[in-house]
Protein backbone atom coordinates (compact mmCIF):
# COMPACT_ATOMS: atom_id res chain seq x y z
CA UNK A 1 0.00 0.00 0.00
CA UNK A 2 1.43 3.22 -1.26
CA UNK A 3 -0.39 6.93 -0.82
CA UNK A 4 0.45 10.58 -1.04
CA UNK A 5 -1.35 13.67 0.69
CA UNK A 6 -0.31 17.12 0.86
CA UNK A 7 -2.85 19.76 3.09
CA UNK A 8 -2.10 23.09 3.13
CA UNK A 9 -4.37 25.32 5.45
CA UNK A 10 -3.72 28.99 7.00
CA UNK A 11 -2.54 29.13 10.92
CA UNK A 12 -6.17 28.83 12.43
CA UNK A 13 -6.77 27.37 15.06
CA UNK A 14 -10.35 25.82 13.90
CA UNK A 15 -7.54 24.28 11.29
CA UNK A 16 -6.56 21.98 14.13
CA UNK A 17 -9.42 19.67 14.14
CA UNK A 18 -9.06 19.54 10.37
CA UNK A 19 -5.93 18.57 10.18
CA UNK A 20 -6.50 16.04 12.78
CA UNK A 21 -9.39 14.67 10.85
CA UNK A 22 -7.78 14.19 7.14
CA UNK A 23 -4.56 12.42 9.16
CA UNK A 24 -7.01 9.75 10.68
CA UNK A 25 -8.89 9.58 7.17
CA UNK A 26 -5.81 9.22 5.64
CA UNK A 27 -4.44 6.21 8.04
CA UNK A 28 -8.04 4.04 7.64
CA UNK A 29 -6.94 1.82 4.54
CA UNK A 30 -3.91 0.57 7.03
CA UNK A 31 -6.70 -0.65 9.12
CA UNK A 32 -6.03 0.75 12.41
CA UNK A 33 -6.88 0.16 16.02
CA UNK A 34 -8.77 2.89 17.50
CA UNK A 35 -5.82 3.28 19.84
CA UNK A 36 -3.86 3.85 16.94
CA UNK A 37 -6.25 6.23 15.48
CA UNK A 38 -5.81 8.13 18.83
CA UNK A 39 -2.54 8.52 18.91
CA UNK A 40 -1.98 9.28 15.55
CA UNK A 41 -5.02 12.71 16.32
CA UNK A 42 -3.17 13.65 18.98
CA UNK A 43 0.54 13.49 17.59
CA UNK A 44 -0.79 15.65 14.89
CA UNK A 45 -2.77 17.67 17.01
CA UNK A 46 0.17 18.65 18.69
CA UNK A 47 2.95 19.66 16.17
CA UNK A 48 0.03 21.78 14.23
CA UNK A 49 -0.98 23.42 17.48
CA UNK A 50 2.86 24.15 17.77
CA UNK A 51 3.12 25.45 14.01
CA UNK A 52 0.30 27.97 14.55
CA UNK A 53 1.31 29.22 18.43
CA UNK A 54 5.02 28.61 18.04
CA UNK A 55 6.06 28.96 14.21
CA UNK A 56 3.68 32.23 13.89
CA UNK A 57 3.08 33.65 17.14
CA UNK A 58 0.70 36.38 16.30
CA UNK A 59 1.23 36.54 12.48
CA UNK A 60 -0.37 35.05 9.41
CA UNK A 61 1.37 31.70 7.68
CA UNK A 62 0.32 28.97 5.92
CA UNK A 63 0.80 25.07 7.76
CA UNK A 64 1.52 21.95 5.46
CA UNK A 65 0.80 18.84 6.39
CA UNK A 66 2.41 15.80 3.83
CA UNK A 67 1.43 12.25 4.89
CA UNK A 68 2.84 9.25 3.24
CA UNK A 69 2.23 5.50 3.42
CA UNK A 70 4.42 3.21 2.62
CA UNK A 71 3.54 -0.71 3.18
CA UNK A 72 2.18 -0.62 6.62
CA UNK A 73 4.16 2.32 7.80
CA UNK A 74 2.56 6.12 7.89
CA UNK A 75 4.95 8.79 8.25
CA UNK A 76 3.34 12.88 8.70
CA UNK A 77 5.62 16.14 8.26
CA UNK A 78 4.06 18.98 9.40
CA UNK A 79 6.36 22.85 8.06
CA UNK A 80 5.70 26.05 9.39
CA UNK A 81 7.73 28.88 7.88
CA UNK A 82 7.81 30.51 11.32
CA UNK A 83 10.44 32.00 13.85
CA UNK A 84 12.13 28.07 13.79
CA UNK A 85 13.38 26.85 16.84
CA UNK A 86 16.73 28.23 18.33
CA UNK A 87 17.28 25.03 20.82
CA UNK A 88 15.99 21.95 19.62
CA UNK A 89 16.89 19.55 22.18
CA UNK A 90 15.90 22.34 25.01
CA UNK A 91 12.24 22.37 23.16
CA UNK A 92 12.15 18.63 23.19
CA UNK A 93 12.69 18.35 26.95
CA UNK A 94 9.49 17.20 28.81
CA UNK A 95 7.35 20.23 30.40
CA UNK A 96 9.82 22.88 28.20
CA UNK A 97 7.89 25.51 27.07
CA UNK A 98 8.72 29.00 25.16
CA UNK A 99 4.88 29.80 25.70
CA UNK A 100 3.87 29.83 29.34
CA UNK A 101 1.92 32.92 29.41
CA UNK A 102 -0.35 31.09 27.17
CA UNK A 103 -0.48 27.98 29.75
CA UNK A 104 0.86 25.66 27.42
CA UNK A 105 2.21 22.70 29.08
CA UNK A 106 5.22 21.82 27.36
CA UNK A 107 4.30 18.39 27.29
CA UNK A 108 3.40 18.37 23.12
CA UNK A 109 7.35 16.70 21.82
CA UNK A 110 7.06 14.42 24.83
CA UNK A 111 3.59 13.53 23.39
CA UNK A 112 4.60 13.19 20.09
CA UNK A 113 7.85 11.13 20.86
CA UNK A 114 5.61 8.62 22.55
CA UNK A 115 2.57 8.11 20.15
CA UNK A 116 4.81 7.78 17.11
CA UNK A 117 7.46 5.37 16.72
CA UNK A 118 9.90 8.07 15.70
CA UNK A 119 10.13 11.52 15.13
CA UNK A 120 12.40 14.02 13.67
CA UNK A 121 12.76 17.65 13.92
CA UNK A 122 13.92 20.29 11.94
CA UNK A 123 14.48 23.76 12.21
CA UNK A 124 16.18 27.35 11.17
CA UNK A 125 15.87 30.15 13.04
CA UNK A 126 14.05 32.60 10.82
CA UNK A 127 12.91 30.35 8.04
CA UNK A 128 10.39 27.66 9.64
CA UNK A 129 10.18 24.00 11.28
CA UNK A 130 9.17 20.63 10.13
CA UNK A 131 8.10 17.93 12.43
CA UNK A 132 8.36 14.20 10.70
CA UNK A 133 6.95 11.68 12.42
CA UNK A 134 6.51 7.74 11.81
CA UNK A 135 4.56 4.89 12.59
CA UNK A 136 3.92 1.61 12.02
CA UNK A 137 0.43 0.21 11.91
CA UNK A 138 0.45 -3.18 13.31
CA UNK A 139 -1.22 -5.77 11.41
CA UNK B 1 -19.36 24.45 26.32
CA UNK B 2 -21.92 25.55 28.91
CA UNK B 3 -21.05 26.62 32.46
CA UNK B 4 -22.95 26.52 35.37
CA UNK B 5 -23.07 28.06 38.53
CA UNK B 6 -24.12 26.69 41.98
CA UNK B 7 -24.12 29.77 43.90
CA UNK B 8 -24.41 27.68 47.38
CA UNK B 9 -21.63 25.47 46.56
CA UNK B 10 -19.38 28.40 44.89
CA UNK B 11 -18.21 25.85 42.01
CA UNK B 12 -19.01 26.23 38.44
CA UNK B 13 -19.60 23.14 36.69
CA UNK B 14 -18.19 23.37 33.13
CA UNK B 15 -19.95 21.01 30.43
CA UNK B 16 -17.08 20.42 27.47
CA UNK B 17 -18.84 19.46 24.35
CA UNK B 18 -16.45 19.23 21.99
CA UNK B 19 -12.55 18.03 20.84
CA UNK B 20 -10.57 19.66 23.86
CA UNK B 21 -7.52 21.11 21.41
CA UNK B 22 -6.03 24.53 21.64
CA UNK B 23 -8.79 26.11 19.67
CA UNK B 24 -11.35 24.93 22.28
CA UNK B 25 -9.08 25.24 25.22
CA UNK B 26 -8.78 29.11 24.07
CA UNK B 27 -12.49 29.69 24.18
CA UNK B 28 -12.91 27.10 27.66
CA UNK B 29 -10.21 29.65 29.63
CA UNK B 30 -11.99 32.75 28.54
CA UNK B 31 -15.18 31.97 29.75
CA UNK B 32 -14.40 29.85 32.74
CA UNK B 33 -11.77 32.94 34.39
CA UNK B 34 -15.16 35.57 33.11
CA UNK B 35 -17.52 33.53 35.14
CA UNK B 36 -15.24 32.80 37.99
CA UNK B 37 -14.38 37.27 37.67
CA UNK B 38 -18.06 37.86 38.00
CA UNK B 39 -19.51 35.12 40.66
CA UNK B 40 -18.40 33.75 44.03
CA UNK B 41 -17.05 30.95 42.44
CA UNK B 42 -13.95 29.48 43.80
CA UNK B 43 -14.39 25.67 42.65
CA UNK B 44 -14.79 24.34 39.10
CA UNK B 45 -15.57 20.93 38.11
CA UNK B 46 -15.36 19.31 34.21
CA UNK B 47 -17.48 17.27 32.49
CA UNK B 48 -15.21 15.22 30.99
CA UNK B 49 -17.90 12.60 29.40
CA UNK B 50 -18.56 14.77 26.23
CA UNK B 51 -14.17 14.56 25.62
CA UNK B 52 -13.87 11.89 22.88
CA UNK B 53 -10.41 13.97 22.29
CA UNK B 54 -7.74 16.11 24.37
CA UNK B 55 -4.42 17.43 23.40
CA UNK B 56 -1.81 18.73 25.74
CA UNK B 57 -3.59 22.50 25.54
CA UNK B 58 -6.41 20.18 27.43
CA UNK B 59 -3.64 19.72 30.50
CA UNK B 60 -2.85 23.48 30.02
CA UNK B 61 -6.46 24.88 30.61
CA UNK B 62 -6.68 22.17 33.47
CA UNK B 63 -3.82 23.32 35.40
CA UNK B 64 -4.51 26.89 34.95
CA UNK B 65 -7.69 26.58 36.46
CA UNK B 66 -6.31 24.61 39.48
CA UNK B 67 -3.74 27.61 40.21
CA UNK B 68 -6.41 29.72 39.95
CA UNK B 69 -8.62 28.23 42.57
CA UNK B 70 -6.07 27.24 44.55
CA UNK B 71 -4.97 31.11 44.94
CA UNK B 72 -8.52 31.58 46.07
CA UNK B 73 -8.69 28.33 48.28
CA UNK B 74 -10.80 26.37 46.06
CA UNK B 75 -10.73 23.47 44.07
CA UNK B 76 -10.79 21.64 40.53
CA UNK B 77 -12.01 18.47 39.87
CA UNK B 78 -13.06 16.54 36.75
CA UNK B 79 -14.81 13.49 36.37
CA UNK B 80 -16.17 11.28 33.40
CA UNK B 81 -12.99 11.36 31.45
CA UNK B 82 -13.03 8.77 28.82
CA UNK B 83 -9.95 6.61 27.39
CA UNK B 84 -8.12 8.96 25.68
CA UNK B 85 -7.96 11.65 27.89
CA UNK B 86 -7.06 9.58 30.23
CA UNK B 87 -3.76 8.73 28.92
CA UNK B 88 -2.84 12.29 28.20
CA UNK B 89 -3.96 13.04 31.89
CA UNK B 90 -2.15 10.24 33.16
CA UNK B 91 1.35 11.10 31.15
CA UNK B 92 1.11 14.90 32.64
CA UNK B 93 1.03 13.57 36.15
CA UNK B 94 -1.81 15.82 36.61
CA UNK B 95 -3.94 13.63 38.33
CA UNK B 96 -1.23 13.47 41.59
CA UNK B 97 -2.67 16.82 41.94
CA UNK B 98 -6.12 16.96 41.34
CA UNK B 99 -9.30 14.60 41.85
CA UNK B 100 -10.41 13.06 39.35
CA UNK B 101 -13.98 11.56 39.69
CA UNK B 102 -16.43 9.10 38.35
CA UNK B 103 -19.53 11.13 38.52
CA UNK B 104 -21.02 14.81 39.31
CA UNK B 105 -22.47 13.99 42.79
CA UNK B 106 -18.72 12.44 43.58
CA UNK B 107 -17.17 15.35 42.52
CA UNK B 108 -19.33 17.47 44.45
CA UNK B 109 -18.78 15.75 47.54
CA UNK B 110 -15.03 16.34 47.18
CA UNK B 111 -15.37 20.30 46.95
CA UNK C 1 -15.43 33.95 9.07
CA UNK C 2 -12.60 33.78 6.13
CA UNK C 3 -10.41 29.97 5.77
CA UNK C 4 -8.67 28.32 3.02
CA UNK C 5 -7.53 24.70 2.67
CA UNK C 6 -5.33 23.32 -0.21
CA UNK C 7 -5.44 19.59 -0.41
CA UNK C 8 -3.50 16.76 -2.76
CA UNK C 9 -3.98 13.47 -3.21
CA UNK C 10 -3.06 10.88 -5.55
CA UNK C 11 -6.01 9.58 -7.38
CA UNK C 12 -6.51 6.37 -5.63
CA UNK C 13 -10.39 5.46 -4.66
CA UNK C 14 -9.63 5.43 -0.81
CA UNK C 15 -8.69 8.82 -0.72
CA UNK C 16 -12.43 9.44 -1.57
CA UNK C 17 -13.29 9.29 1.98
CA UNK C 18 -10.36 11.66 2.76
CA UNK C 19 -11.36 13.89 0.88
CA UNK C 20 -15.01 13.97 1.98
CA UNK C 21 -13.84 14.51 5.47
CA UNK C 22 -11.54 16.65 4.84
CA UNK C 23 -14.36 18.60 3.49
CA UNK C 24 -16.78 18.30 6.11
CA UNK C 25 -14.12 18.92 8.92
CA UNK C 26 -13.17 22.70 7.45
CA UNK C 27 -16.75 23.24 7.22
CA UNK C 28 -17.50 22.68 10.67
CA UNK C 29 -16.94 26.40 12.17
CA UNK C 30 -19.74 27.44 10.00
CA UNK C 31 -21.86 25.41 12.50
CA UNK C 32 -23.90 23.58 9.28
CA UNK C 33 -27.30 21.16 9.69
CA UNK C 34 -26.24 17.43 9.28
CA UNK C 35 -27.84 17.99 6.11
CA UNK C 36 -25.52 20.64 5.47
CA UNK C 37 -22.95 18.43 5.99
CA UNK C 38 -24.22 15.57 4.45
CA UNK C 39 -24.86 17.75 1.10
CA UNK C 40 -21.07 18.48 0.66
CA UNK C 41 -19.78 15.14 1.47
CA UNK C 42 -21.43 13.84 -1.24
CA UNK C 43 -21.05 16.73 -3.57
CA UNK C 44 -17.66 16.63 -3.26
CA UNK C 45 -17.46 12.34 -2.99
CA UNK C 46 -19.07 12.83 -6.63
CA UNK C 47 -16.12 15.46 -8.01
CA UNK C 48 -13.30 13.71 -6.51
CA UNK C 49 -14.61 10.41 -8.36
CA UNK C 50 -14.99 11.37 -11.31
CA UNK C 51 -11.52 13.02 -11.30
CA UNK C 52 -10.17 9.36 -10.20
CA UNK C 53 -12.27 7.70 -12.77
CA UNK C 54 -13.28 9.95 -15.54
CA UNK C 55 -10.01 12.53 -15.33
CA UNK C 56 -7.10 9.67 -15.47
CA UNK C 57 -8.58 6.70 -15.96
CA UNK C 58 -6.32 3.83 -15.58
CA UNK C 59 -3.27 6.14 -15.27
CA UNK C 60 -2.13 7.42 -11.81
CA UNK C 61 -2.16 11.52 -11.37
CA UNK C 62 -3.14 14.26 -8.83
CA UNK C 63 -6.14 15.26 -8.18
CA UNK C 64 -6.25 19.01 -5.77
CA UNK C 65 -9.04 20.16 -3.74
CA UNK C 66 -9.28 24.04 -2.75
CA UNK C 67 -11.35 25.23 0.17
CA UNK C 68 -12.41 28.66 0.91
CA UNK C 69 -14.62 30.07 3.53
CA UNK C 70 -15.46 33.88 2.82
CA UNK C 71 -18.60 35.02 5.50
CA UNK C 72 -20.65 31.97 5.44
CA UNK C 73 -20.50 30.45 2.17
CA UNK C 74 -17.87 27.88 1.54
CA UNK C 75 -16.82 27.30 -1.80
CA UNK C 76 -14.36 23.82 -2.90
CA UNK C 77 -12.63 23.73 -6.56
CA UNK C 78 -11.56 19.74 -7.62
CA UNK C 79 -9.20 19.62 -10.40
CA UNK C 80 -6.88 16.85 -11.96
CA UNK C 81 -4.81 17.02 -14.81
CA UNK C 82 -6.63 14.73 -16.86
CA UNK C 83 -8.09 14.02 -19.94
CA UNK C 84 -10.78 16.84 -19.64
CA UNK C 85 -14.30 16.85 -21.29
CA UNK C 86 -15.01 17.21 -24.71
CA UNK C 87 -18.77 17.97 -23.89
CA UNK C 88 -19.38 19.63 -20.92
CA UNK C 89 -23.01 20.87 -21.12
CA UNK C 90 -23.72 16.46 -22.53
CA UNK C 91 -21.94 15.68 -19.38
CA UNK C 92 -23.82 17.67 -16.74
CA UNK C 93 -27.28 16.14 -18.49
CA UNK C 94 -28.59 13.81 -15.72
CA UNK C 95 -28.19 10.38 -16.48
CA UNK C 96 -25.61 10.59 -19.16
CA UNK C 97 -21.98 8.75 -18.59
CA UNK C 98 -18.90 8.40 -20.39
CA UNK C 99 -18.27 5.07 -18.82
CA UNK C 100 -21.56 2.63 -18.75
CA UNK C 101 -19.01 -0.32 -18.25
CA UNK C 102 -17.70 0.84 -15.17
CA UNK C 103 -21.67 0.99 -13.67
CA UNK C 104 -21.52 4.73 -13.50
CA UNK C 105 -25.15 6.07 -13.19
CA UNK C 106 -24.46 9.70 -14.74
CA UNK C 107 -26.19 11.07 -11.94
CA UNK C 108 -22.90 12.71 -10.58
CA UNK C 109 -23.32 16.39 -11.97
CA UNK C 110 -26.80 16.42 -10.99
CA UNK C 111 -26.06 15.55 -7.23
CA UNK C 112 -23.78 18.09 -7.45
CA UNK C 113 -25.84 20.55 -9.37
CA UNK C 114 -28.72 19.82 -6.61
CA UNK C 115 -26.56 19.91 -3.08
CA UNK C 116 -24.89 23.04 -3.93
CA UNK C 117 -25.49 26.28 -4.47
CA UNK C 118 -23.99 26.92 -7.69
CA UNK C 119 -21.36 24.86 -9.55
CA UNK C 120 -18.90 25.81 -12.32
CA UNK C 121 -16.81 23.84 -14.81
CA UNK C 122 -14.06 24.28 -16.53
CA UNK C 123 -12.31 22.10 -19.05
CA UNK C 124 -9.60 21.43 -21.74
CA UNK C 125 -9.30 18.67 -23.70
CA UNK C 126 -5.63 16.65 -22.83
CA UNK C 127 -5.50 19.33 -20.02
CA UNK C 128 -7.84 18.41 -17.44
CA UNK C 129 -11.05 19.68 -15.44
CA UNK C 130 -11.66 21.90 -12.71
CA UNK C 131 -14.97 21.69 -10.76
CA UNK C 132 -16.01 24.44 -8.64
CA UNK C 133 -18.73 24.49 -6.25
CA UNK C 134 -20.59 26.95 -3.74
CA UNK C 135 -22.92 26.29 -0.50
CA UNK C 136 -24.35 29.01 1.50
CA UNK C 137 -24.05 27.55 5.11
CA UNK C 138 -28.23 29.14 6.38
CA UNK C 139 -27.66 30.77 9.80
CA UNK D 1 -18.94 -5.90 3.80
CA UNK D 2 -20.13 -9.45 4.64
CA UNK D 3 -22.19 -11.94 2.41
CA UNK D 4 -24.42 -14.47 3.64
CA UNK D 5 -25.57 -17.20 1.19
CA UNK D 6 -29.22 -18.75 1.67
CA UNK D 7 -29.00 -21.68 0.03
CA UNK D 8 -32.93 -22.56 0.26
CA UNK D 9 -33.88 -18.83 -0.66
CA UNK D 10 -31.78 -19.05 -3.55
CA UNK D 11 -30.57 -15.50 -2.07
CA UNK D 12 -27.06 -13.23 -0.91
CA UNK D 13 -27.70 -11.26 2.04
CA UNK D 14 -25.26 -8.24 1.85
CA UNK D 15 -24.50 -5.85 5.11
CA UNK D 16 -22.55 -3.48 4.07
CA UNK D 17 -20.41 -1.77 7.27
CA UNK D 18 -19.24 1.14 5.61
CA UNK D 19 -19.26 4.60 3.28
CA UNK D 20 -20.92 3.47 0.10
CA UNK D 21 -18.67 5.27 -2.32
CA UNK D 22 -16.90 4.70 -5.49
CA UNK D 23 -14.15 2.53 -3.79
CA UNK D 24 -16.82 0.64 -1.75
CA UNK D 25 -18.56 0.32 -4.98
CA UNK D 26 -15.72 -1.67 -6.53
CA UNK D 27 -15.19 -4.11 -3.96
CA UNK D 28 -18.82 -4.47 -3.19
CA UNK D 29 -19.80 -5.39 -6.91
CA UNK D 30 -16.72 -7.80 -7.18
CA UNK D 31 -17.48 -9.92 -4.11
CA UNK D 32 -21.06 -9.89 -5.02
CA UNK D 33 -20.87 -10.88 -8.33
CA UNK D 34 -18.81 -13.71 -7.34
CA UNK D 35 -20.84 -14.94 -5.03
CA UNK D 36 -24.13 -15.33 -7.69
CA UNK D 37 -21.29 -17.03 -10.24
CA UNK D 38 -20.01 -19.83 -7.50
CA UNK D 39 -23.74 -20.24 -5.94
CA UNK D 40 -26.90 -20.89 -6.87
CA UNK D 41 -28.06 -17.32 -5.89
CA UNK D 42 -30.68 -15.14 -8.08
CA UNK D 43 -31.94 -12.61 -5.23
CA UNK D 44 -29.40 -10.19 -3.22
CA UNK D 45 -30.70 -8.10 -0.39
CA UNK D 46 -28.52 -5.51 0.56
CA UNK D 47 -28.94 -4.41 4.26
CA UNK D 48 -27.84 -0.58 4.49
CA UNK D 49 -28.83 -0.11 8.17
CA UNK D 50 -25.52 0.82 8.77
CA UNK D 51 -24.90 2.97 5.58
CA UNK D 52 -24.19 6.69 6.97
CA UNK D 53 -22.96 7.83 3.58
CA UNK D 54 -23.80 6.95 -0.28
CA UNK D 55 -23.12 8.65 -3.29
CA UNK D 56 -23.82 8.09 -7.11
CA UNK D 57 -21.58 4.58 -7.11
CA UNK D 58 -23.91 2.87 -4.86
CA UNK D 59 -26.94 3.69 -7.27
CA UNK D 60 -24.36 1.83 -10.23
CA UNK D 61 -24.47 -1.15 -8.08
CA UNK D 62 -27.55 -1.69 -7.07
CA UNK D 63 -28.64 -0.80 -10.56
CA UNK D 64 -25.78 -3.49 -12.04
CA UNK D 65 -27.44 -5.98 -9.55
CA UNK D 66 -31.06 -5.48 -10.68
CA UNK D 67 -30.06 -5.93 -14.45
CA UNK D 68 -28.66 -9.51 -13.77
CA UNK D 69 -30.67 -10.51 -10.98
CA UNK D 70 -33.46 -9.96 -13.55
CA UNK D 71 -31.88 -11.76 -16.38
CA UNK D 72 -31.44 -14.69 -13.82
CA UNK D 73 -35.32 -14.42 -12.68
CA UNK D 74 -34.91 -12.73 -9.60
CA UNK D 75 -34.65 -9.71 -7.52
CA UNK D 76 -33.10 -7.12 -5.51
CA UNK D 77 -34.19 -5.53 -2.68
CA UNK D 78 -32.36 -3.00 -0.07
CA UNK D 79 -33.38 -2.29 3.63
CA UNK D 80 -32.54 -0.26 6.56
CA UNK D 81 -31.92 2.82 4.15
CA UNK D 82 -31.07 5.93 6.33
CA UNK D 83 -31.71 9.62 5.56
CA UNK D 84 -28.27 10.34 3.72
CA UNK D 85 -28.62 7.50 1.19
CA UNK D 86 -32.65 7.63 1.19
CA UNK D 87 -32.20 10.96 -0.86
CA UNK D 88 -29.91 9.66 -3.36
CA UNK D 89 -31.88 6.86 -3.84
CA UNK D 90 -34.75 8.48 -4.56
CA UNK D 91 -33.15 11.18 -6.69
CA UNK D 92 -32.28 8.34 -8.88
CA UNK D 93 -35.41 6.59 -9.16
CA UNK D 94 -34.71 3.37 -8.95
CA UNK D 95 -36.97 3.32 -5.74
CA UNK D 96 -39.52 2.99 -8.68
CA UNK D 97 -37.91 -0.07 -9.71
CA UNK D 98 -36.68 -2.11 -6.41
CA UNK D 99 -38.40 -2.75 -3.48
CA UNK D 100 -37.54 -1.16 -0.54
CA UNK D 101 -37.92 -2.69 2.91
CA UNK D 102 -37.50 -1.91 6.39
CA UNK D 103 -36.48 -5.21 7.87
CA UNK D 104 -34.47 -7.84 6.68
CA UNK D 105 -38.54 -10.23 7.50
CA UNK D 106 -40.18 -7.93 4.82
CA UNK D 107 -37.06 -8.31 2.29
CA UNK D 108 -37.16 -11.83 2.39
CA UNK D 109 -41.02 -12.08 2.49
CA UNK D 110 -40.57 -9.71 -0.89
CA UNK D 111 -38.20 -12.49 -2.65
N1 LIG E 1 6.86 24.90 15.10
C1 LIG E 1 7.53 25.53 16.08
N2 LIG E 1 8.09 26.75 15.84
C2 LIG E 1 8.76 27.40 16.80
N3 LIG E 1 8.95 26.92 18.05
C3 LIG E 1 8.43 25.72 18.36
C4 LIG E 1 7.71 24.97 17.38
N4 LIG E 1 7.32 23.81 17.97
C5 LIG E 1 7.79 23.84 19.24
N5 LIG E 1 8.46 24.98 19.48
C6 LIG E 1 9.13 25.36 20.75
O1 LIG E 1 9.27 24.20 21.56
C7 LIG E 1 8.64 24.38 22.81
C8 LIG E 1 8.14 23.05 23.37
O2 LIG E 1 7.10 22.55 22.56
P1 LIG E 1 6.07 21.50 23.19
O3 LIG E 1 6.81 20.35 23.80
O4 LIG E 1 5.10 21.13 22.12
O5 LIG E 1 5.34 22.27 24.37
P2 LIG E 1 4.30 23.49 24.36
O6 LIG E 1 3.64 23.60 23.01
O7 LIG E 1 3.33 23.12 25.41
O8 LIG E 1 5.08 24.71 24.68
C9 LIG E 1 7.56 25.40 22.55
O9 LIG E 1 7.14 26.05 23.72
C10 LIG E 1 8.28 26.33 21.56
O10 LIG E 1 9.11 27.23 22.25
N1 LIG F 1 -13.03 15.15 -14.14
C1 LIG F 1 -13.52 14.66 -15.30
N2 LIG F 1 -12.68 14.38 -16.33
C2 LIG F 1 -13.14 13.87 -17.51
N3 LIG F 1 -14.45 13.60 -17.74
C3 LIG F 1 -15.34 13.84 -16.76
C4 LIG F 1 -14.93 14.39 -15.50
N4 LIG F 1 -16.03 14.54 -14.74
C5 LIG F 1 -17.07 14.11 -15.48
N5 LIG F 1 -16.68 13.69 -16.70
C6 LIG F 1 -17.54 13.17 -17.79
O1 LIG F 1 -18.88 13.53 -17.51
C7 LIG F 1 -19.70 12.36 -17.45
C8 LIG F 1 -20.85 12.57 -16.49
O2 LIG F 1 -20.40 12.68 -15.15
P1 LIG F 1 -21.38 12.37 -13.93
O3 LIG F 1 -22.64 13.15 -14.10
O4 LIG F 1 -20.64 12.57 -12.68
O5 LIG F 1 -21.77 10.83 -14.11
P2 LIG F 1 -20.91 9.49 -13.95
O6 LIG F 1 -19.68 9.76 -13.11
O7 LIG F 1 -21.84 8.56 -13.27
O8 LIG F 1 -20.55 9.05 -15.34
C9 LIG F 1 -18.75 11.26 -17.08
O9 LIG F 1 -19.23 9.99 -17.40
C10 LIG F 1 -17.51 11.65 -17.86
O10 LIG F 1 -17.61 11.26 -19.19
Amino acid sequence: MENIIKLEFVNKSCNENLARMAAAAFVMPLDPTCEEISEIKTAVSEAVTNAIIHGYEDSVGMIRMDGKIDGNTVEFTITDKGCGIPDISKAMEPLYTGKPELERSGLGFTIMESFMDKIEVKSTLGAGTSVKMKKVIKK
Amino acid sequence: MDLKLIGEKRTIIVNIKEDLDHHAATELRKAVDAKIKSSNAINVIFNFSKVDFMDSSGIGVIMGRYKITKILGGKVVIYGVKKQARRIIEMSGIDKLICICDTLDESLQKI
